[in-house]
């Protein structure tokens, strides 16, 4: 029997070959902007960390064909929540037990919602972001202390370095992808995303699978909301809001696709994330202003996704 | 055909890469400084961004590195760090998430760091005033942000208006400075409301901002002989939101409309025509100039561009290796208000002096004096306390 | 005679796939022509090039003498040649008399330029008319409608426009008794009128039955024509399959058999149209389930895996009782959907993903699923199958429906199930694999499986099975043994 | 089959606007504030069934045919910039501007249409880059400062009952013609549940795409000219600041499919929007604090949500029970 040959590969590194080219530009412009490119790297991860963790752990729920959009706010809550925590026990382990538990408290939520009562699961987590953005500015109001929540900067200073986060990320990574790629669990998943009918009748357990996919990525949320008071630990109302959508823009530029299935891959969102944090830093050495930087993030975003596409281009428009 | 597409993709993707490294390429070379906005759109935040980019950074051969717009601690934080990687030597900060987290990474990374508005809390000052990279703050302070709002309120109570709108703005996400603002006003009406006036019992300054704090909001009633009639806050920008703010301009005998800033934008096109009177908080941009005008602002607040022009100045002296610190060697802590203008004329005197990019309030020849090495600190504060429309009208003589 | 149609070196490939090479054609007035070869022989692709669905890569058609050159099933179809495709050809969404004038409604334009439903209700009903299915009502949507009726519409939709030539393909697989007769008293007409039917079979006695002549296609070239005097079974499956057949095509043995042990009950089904179903299925016995196909034997596969909604009964295999596909899978029942592309296969990932989803449990080890276990677990599969790919990781869209069929099988015999549902499993699959995979089916009964066959093709049932059930109205009519099944009989119960 | 009676629709098309309005007349009576007190109350109204209609069509255009649009707020907000800056520039009055708003609008529309139809990138992942996009471009198109026409009277004097029931009118008329009685409307309705055999048919569904985009586009920049004319200004939002709209529109979408089964379902979303136009009022009348609004408009949705999909076991039960008791 042959083997796959390199064009048939190319699609599944077409991303990674963007964060190459995205790494490359960084470091040619940053030459020419005399930049601190090493300070960069640092600033990179740094930015990117938290949309690493939570994207890696949403590869799950868009594998299966779903769209989560609250999962900006679903971090934003658990860090507002452990951040109550610590401030009412002092210990960082209350703090990052309680990040993740809310996380999953949430997460099962939204799915049990959608599988108990076959709800469309983008539309449920639509009307979970604006009750969770809700109920962020309702914590705030609780805890009285104005429009922030605060950590002691010092006590999770610490924690704040680059191994301690980078060996998060990895562990986190290498769990999903042991979970992803050794049990059956991300199988049934891809095919849940491929065709769910034929996976039903294949005696696949759907709503098992939905629940244990938001329980996952409810992980990854509940460090990134650990993560997020580690980096900055003064929380408000817009912490971590435009996680949803990075998250999703994340593991769109590391070649998934947003219909997930078989081709999905837990990489995608570590890869996406990178090319974000590597696109934002080339915007920022470029000084663009906001208006036409966003504008070129946009065509570059597009860009890249269009390149990665590859020949999977029909007769029919894609829908 | 597919090949074809593959190819032009690439191209593209090189010819675009290949443009954004030429561009920006000429314009390396100055000192750059970092910029922290928490809100790129308001006409106050244009106004200012138009004094650095548009008048300081031609006239001092610096760059000024524009954050995106924030709206959280961590958004600074990777900011600040952006600017760290640009090489900027400074970070001059309009945003307030978290201000001992920006202190304290700027003076970690060696990059000077300033205040542009408010100022810090008092024991933000203790903590930080002797920071080696810490410039300082020019700016009001809440005391000046109370008063601003008591001011307002007190102005339209003094002509014998006794039934009063206000808009909150910021005031249910807890942002301080308008709550402090909106206190002012609600101080005023309970000072000026008559013997036993009070806002929910509460019948001193520090009472009410308590009370606000504690609310999240603002809540009509009676306060003496006086009455706040219509209370609308937030930004939600939405259908009900729309609604309450054009039944609040309906409400029956209401004579004013305070506000703690945008009123023109989210109430102008309710008030026009209706009567009632609209003050707010902003800037002199020729919008204003034109609500103005037509009768439909009729008070305003504003801070004028150029009014961080010294704080530039103090940064650029500590960027060229002589801050400016006071007797003891400590940081800045400057406070600047407001101008406030009440007709059309005084506006557009205003206008006139602030809105110019090649004639600021502060024009390069006056800034001069300060941003430059051996200035001491009484001169400069000096400098600053003489805020007000006519003092720099004759400082520019 | 001059031919309505004349098709001269005609190339078509679709990526590496060559579908047609150099196809010489020519269709005359008043004559019905079968076309015949195994899928993937180039049979639909060259008539749908000819009814403007896609375009050649190259070659000459004439219509009538002057240039053919369509550029959609429409502009086709206003020109002269029509065509009833093999897949549903109308859209659920929209009313009957749309689907009738898909593409046509500026035809319909009042007097302001806005489209008339009234008129075109009007014109649908007279089109229905003529294939006499006035029965359905023009405005209704078309989704209420059983495949039949939908079929129907595609019949009356073509035949309005009086086509010069008609294309059916593979059309009767959808139609019941009744229907087929009607189809084929359309065809005749047309033939008395001058003009000329295409028609694609892939069942040989109703194109022996249909047809005056016969082309045989195999690899996208015309390998012969017969005509109706020389018609004879084993040249056309030979010149089809390029081979001759060896050994047996159904089962060798005519006489029942089982061993004891019951594998699959079920008792007092009902729900979702079915009416009190019980049935039992011994180890090494071959169940054929036959009726026409909205009889309910489709929802009875279905219910039989623990897939559909049942308001009442029981289901156990081996003494154990399930309910839903997650226990029957585990319990080692398997089910074969009649909807392949849609139900069985996941299209985009590869035979490799669709292969493995069977039987993670039994590639598992020390609950992880390693690659080479994988690959191993697949290519054995895939060799005992003899699935015919470059690799294992290609996706199993791009595939014939035979081999996606083998793939399918492949995920329920490596799982090891011992009770095989399989409904349609030779639908849409040519002659040669239909043999192979018949003599696989033979070879899992005397493994001591348990299989059900539910079909529509009676002599696949006649050939294959040990007991028939003949089913109608969602209730079972009928018991035959091995042996005494014959074709009249069983059709009696099912109409 | 029987015929269902025409009444009987126009009746249960009724029901949830209906519904609505009473058990707010409830909580209004019970909280002693009339719904609708004045003229203002009216106006919020009108706009509200306005801006709602037009938004649920812009979505449900283009979401019925599989294809997910975030983009919605960023084109009403350029075409609201670029027509609020001209009008401001050419000194045109508001119905002028109004059609600059929609020809700009469906420009938009078209050239996002265009880059999906030509990149053939899922419609899903082309809308968010197209909202970073034209996001990008009003701001840089006005420097950031967006659009202030406070001063400009004739254009808020277009913010009358009057002109949202005329605006509302014409687009559901339009609206309801150009999708159930033209080529246009016909090809799109087959596309939407045949793809594949439409396009084989012969009907060109490029065409179609491109076309739904624009009516989108356009229906968008009615939205965005209503928002401008109310407020006199048009701010700027960056970094999707501008897709909430689109979520406002996924109730009354669900709302109208449900009372399209009784009636025309472009009708039925105009019944769905009113219902909604309800809820706002009732928002403001009650004063409702926004972080409450949105905690009740989700669970009308969940809620809404869980009927719809259960609808089947919800009624097959419901008569369950009344048999026994009969």
């Amino acid at each position: 029997m042959g083997k796959q040959t390199w064009k048939e590969r190319i699609p599944t590194f077409a991303s990674t070959l963007g964060l190459l080219v995205l790494i490359a530009a960084y470091y040619i412009i940053g030459a020419i902007r005399d930049a601190n490119v090493a300070y960069g790297l640092k600033a990179v991860v740094n930015q990117s960390v938290v949309v690493a963790l939570v994207a890696t752990g949403a590869v799950f729920i868009y594998t299966l064909g779903s769209f989560d959009i609250s999962l900006g706010a679903a971090t934003g809550v658990s860090a507002l929540l452990g951040a109550m925590a610590y401030n009412a026990t002092g210990s960082l382990i209350v703090m990052f037990l309680v990040c993740i538990g809310v996380a999953v408290v949430i997460g099962f939520i939204n799915s049990s919602l959608a599988s108990v009562f076959n709800l469309p699961i983008f539309v449920t987590t639509v009307a979970m972001m604006s009750v969770l953005s809700a109920f962020m500015l309702i914590l705030i109001g609780w805890n009285g202390a104005g429009d922030t929540i605060k950590v002691k900067a010092r006590d999770v200073r610490p924690l704040d370095n680059i191994p301690f986060k980078v060996s998060m990320l990895v562990a986190y990574i290498a769990l999903c992808w042991f979970i992803f790629t050794l049990l059956p669990t991300g199988r049934e998943a891809k095919f849940i995303g491929g065709n769910p009918i034929c996976a039903k009748l294949s005696g696949i357990d759907e709503k098992k699978l939905a629940i244990i996919a938001s329980l996952i990525s409810a992980v990854g949320i509940g460090l990134g909301a650990f993560l997020t008071i580690v980096y900055a630990p003064t929380l408000n109302k817009d912490t971590a809001s435009s996680i949803g959508m990075d998250v999703i823009i994340a593991i769109v530029f590391g070649g998934m696709p947003v219909s997930g299935g078989p081709r999905s891959r837990i990489l995608s969102a570590v890869v996406g994330a990178f090319s974000m944090g590597f696109l934002s830093q080339i915007m920022s050495m470029l000084n663009l202003g906001s208006g036409f930087g966003q504008m070129i993030k946009a065509a570059i975003f597009l860009l890249v996704v269009f390149i990665a596409l590859g020949s999977q281009r029909s007769k029919l428009l894609t829908r | 055909m597919k090949n074809l597409k593959r190819t032009l993709s690439m191209a593209l993707c090189l010819i675009l890469m290949l443009t954004l490294t030429c561009v920006p390429a000429m314009a390396a070379g100055s000192v750059k400084i970092g910029v922290l906005v928490s809100d790129a759109t308001s006409s106050e935040a244009l106004a200012f961004r138009a004094y650095y980019t548009e008048y300081i950074a031609k006239a001092y051969d610096v760059e000024f590195i524009y954050s995106d717009e924030l709206t959280d601690a961590a958004g600074e934080k990777s900011s600040i760090e952006n600017f760290i990687v640009n090489n900027c030597k400074a970070v001059i900060s309009f945003s307030s998430f978290d201000r001992p987290a920006q202190i304290e990474q700027c003076d970690a990374a060696g990059i000077y760091y300033a205040v542009a508005t408010g100022t810090l809390t008092d024991e933000q000052y203790e903590e930080y005033k002797d920071y080696e990279y810490y410039v300082g703050a020019i700016g009001p302070s809440m005391d000046i942000e109370f008063q601003t709002g008591y001011d307002m309120a007190a102005y339209y109570i003094d002509q014998g208006v006794t039934r009063f709108g206000m808009f909150g703005g910021g005031v249910p996400y807890y942002v301080d400075m308008h709550i402090y603002r909106a206190a002012g006003m609600l101080t005023a009406m309970v000072e000026k409301g008559g013997e036993g006036a009070n806002y929910k019992g509460a019948d001193n300054a520090g009472a009410i901002i308590g009370q606000i704090y504690a609310d999240g909001g603002i809540d009509t009633g009676k306060i003496g002989n006086l009455e706040l009639v219509a209370y609308v806050g937030g930004y939600d920008f939405n259908d009900a939101w729309f609604g309450k703010l054009a039944q609040m301009v309906g409400t029956e005998g209401i004579e004013a409309i305070i506000t703690v800033g945008s009123g023109v934008d989210v109430l102008g096109g309710f008030v026009a025509g209706s009567g009632v009177k609209l003050a707010t908080v902003d800037s002199f941009t020729p919008a204003m100039g034109e609500a103005m005008d037509s009768g439909i602002l009729d008070y305003m607040a504003g801070k004028f561009a150029a009014s961080i022009g010294p704080i530039f100045a103090a940064t650029y002296d500590a960027i060229q290796g002589s801050p400016i610190r006071d007797s003891e060697g400590c940081a800045l802590a400057l406070g600047q208000g407001f101008w406030v203008a009440t007709d059309s004329e005084q506006f557009q005197q205003y206008s006139a002096v602030d809105s110019s990019n090649t004639d600021p309030a502060y024009t390069r020849e006056i800034l001069d004096q300060y941003a430059a090495p051996g200035v001491s600190f009484e001169d400069f504060a000096a400098f600053v306390s003489q805020y007000s429309f006519d003092e720099i009208v004759t400082l520019k003589k | 005679m001059e031919p309505i149609l004349s098709v001269r070196g005609m190339d078509k490939s679709f990526g590496a796939t060559i579908a047609l090479r150099q196809v010489d054609i020519d269709v005359y007035p008043g004559e019905i022509r079968g076309l015949i070869g195994e899928n993937g022989s180039g049979k639909s692709t060259l008539t749908s090039i000819l009814a403007g669905i896609q375009k050649a890569d190259a070659g000459e058609v004439a219509f009538h003498g002057k240039p053919w050159q369509p550029v959609s099933m429409i502009d086709a179809l206003e020109h002269g040649v029509g065509m009833i495709v093999q897949e549903t050809g109308t859209i659920p969404g929209i009313s009957v008399a749309e689907n009738l004038f898909l593409g046509e409604s500026t035809r319909f334009r009042n007097r302001l330029g806005l489209v008339s439903r009234k008129a075109m209700e009007r014109e649908a009903r007279k089109a229905l008319e003529v294939i006499h299915a006035d029965h359905i009502q023009p405005g209704m949507p078309t989704a209420m409608l059983d495949l039949q009726e939908r079929k129907l519409i595609e019949v009356a939709k073509v035949m309005v426009k009086k086509p010069e030539i008609l294309v059916v393909d593979e059309t009767t697989t959808a139609l019941s008794q009744k229907g087929r007769e009607l189809l084929y008293q359309l065809m005749n007409s047309l033939k008395k009128e001058g003009r000329a039917v295409i028609f694609i079979s892939h069942d040989l006695d109703e194109i022996k039955q249909v047809c005056d002549t016969l082309t045989v296609l195999r690899d996208g070239k015309i390998i012969t024509h017969f005509t109706r005097e020389n018609y004879d079974d084993d040249a056309i499956k030979t010149s089809m399959i390029g081979r001759e057949m060896q050994g047996e095509y159904y089962r060798a043995d005519s006489v029942p058999s089982w061993q004891e042990n019951v594998l699959l009950k079920a008792d007092h089904l009902n729900g979702s149209g079915l009416k009190d179903i019980s049935l039992e299925i011994r180890a090494g016995e071959i169940l054929g389930i036959g009726g026409l196909s909205e009889c309910g034997m489709h929802t009875l596969g279905k219910a039989l895996f623990g897939s559909a909604m049942l308001t009442d009964g029981t289901l156990e295999t081996e003494g154990k009782v399930y309910c839903d596909p997650k226990h029957a899978t585990r319990l080692g029942v398997g089910y074969v959907s009649k909807e392949r592309d849609t139900e069985s296969l996941c299209q985009q990932a590869s035979i490799r993903d669709n292969v493995a989803i069977g039987g993670l449990q039994h590639i598992q080890k020390k609950h992880l699923i390693l690659k080479k276990r994988e690959t191993e677990y697949v290519q054995k599969q895939v060799d005992a199958l003899s699935i015919k790919c470059r690799h294992m990781e290609q996706p199993v869209s791009a595939m014939s429906g035979g081999n996606k069929q083998k793939v399918v099988f492949g995920k329920w015999l490596g799982a090891g199930s011992r009770v095989l549902i399989l409904d349609c499993p030779t639908r849409g699959v040519d002659i040669g694999v239909k043999q192979s995979m018949y003599q696989l089916i033979t070879k899992m009964k005397y493994e001591g499986k348990a299989i059900l066959i539910i079909s529509e093709e009676m002599s696949e049932l006649i050939g294959m099975c040990d007991r028939l059930l003949v089913m109608k109205d969602g209730a079972v009519q009928k018991e035959f043994l091995r042996g005494q099944m014959n074709e009249a009989a069983i059709i009696r119960y099912m109409i | 089959m029987k015929k269902p009676s025409l009444i009987r629709n126009l009746l249960l098309s009724l029901l949830i606007p209906c519904t609505v309005f009473l058990v707010l007349e409830m909580i209004a009576f019970a909280k002693g504030v009339r719904l609708f007190a004045n003229a203002d109350s009216w106006k919020l109204f009108f706009r509200a069934v306005a801006n709602v209609t037009l938004t649920t069509f812009a979505l449900s255009i283009n979401l019925d045919s599989g294809r997910f649009d975030f983009s919605l707020g960023a084109v009403s907000m350029l075409s609201a910039t670029v027509a609020g800056t001209l009008a401001q520039q050419w000194s045109i009055g508001p119905w002028l501007t109004l059609i600059v708003a929609i020809a700009v609008a469906a420009l938009l529309g078209l050239v996002h249409g265009g880059v999906y139809v030509l990149t053939r990138i899922p419609p899903i992942i082309v809308s968010l880059g197209m909202a970073l996009f034209f996001e990008g471009c009003a701001f840089a198109y006005t420097g950031g400062k967006g659009v202030s026409l406070v001063t400009r009277t004739d254009i808020i004097g277009f913010s009358r009952i009057g002109n949202y029931i005329l605006v509302t009118v014409i687009a559901v008329s339009l609206i309801v013609l150009l999708f159930d009685y033209t080529r246009f409307g016909a090809d799109y309705r087959a596309l939407l549940s045949g793809q594949k055999i439409a396009v084989e048919t012969g009907i060109r569904e490029v065409g179609n795409a491109l076309g739904c985009y624009a009516v989108s586009g356009a229906l968008m920049g009615v939205v965005g000219f209503i928002s401008l004319a109310n407020t006199g200004s048009q701010q700027m939002s960056l970094n999707f600041g501008s897709i909430g709209i689109m979520f406002t529109a996924f109730l009354p979408m669900f709302i109208g499919g449900w009372i399209g089964r009784y009636i025309n379902k472009r009708v039925g979303i105009m019944l769905g929007a009113v219902s909604m136009a309800l809820i706002s009022l009732a928002y403001a009348r009650f004063d409702t604090a926004s972080s409450v609004q949105s905690i009740i408009s989700a669970l009308l949705l969940v809620l809404f949500l869980i009927y719809l999909n259960n609808e089947y076991a919800i009624l097959s039960r419901f008569r369950k029970k009344q048999e026994i008791k009969e």
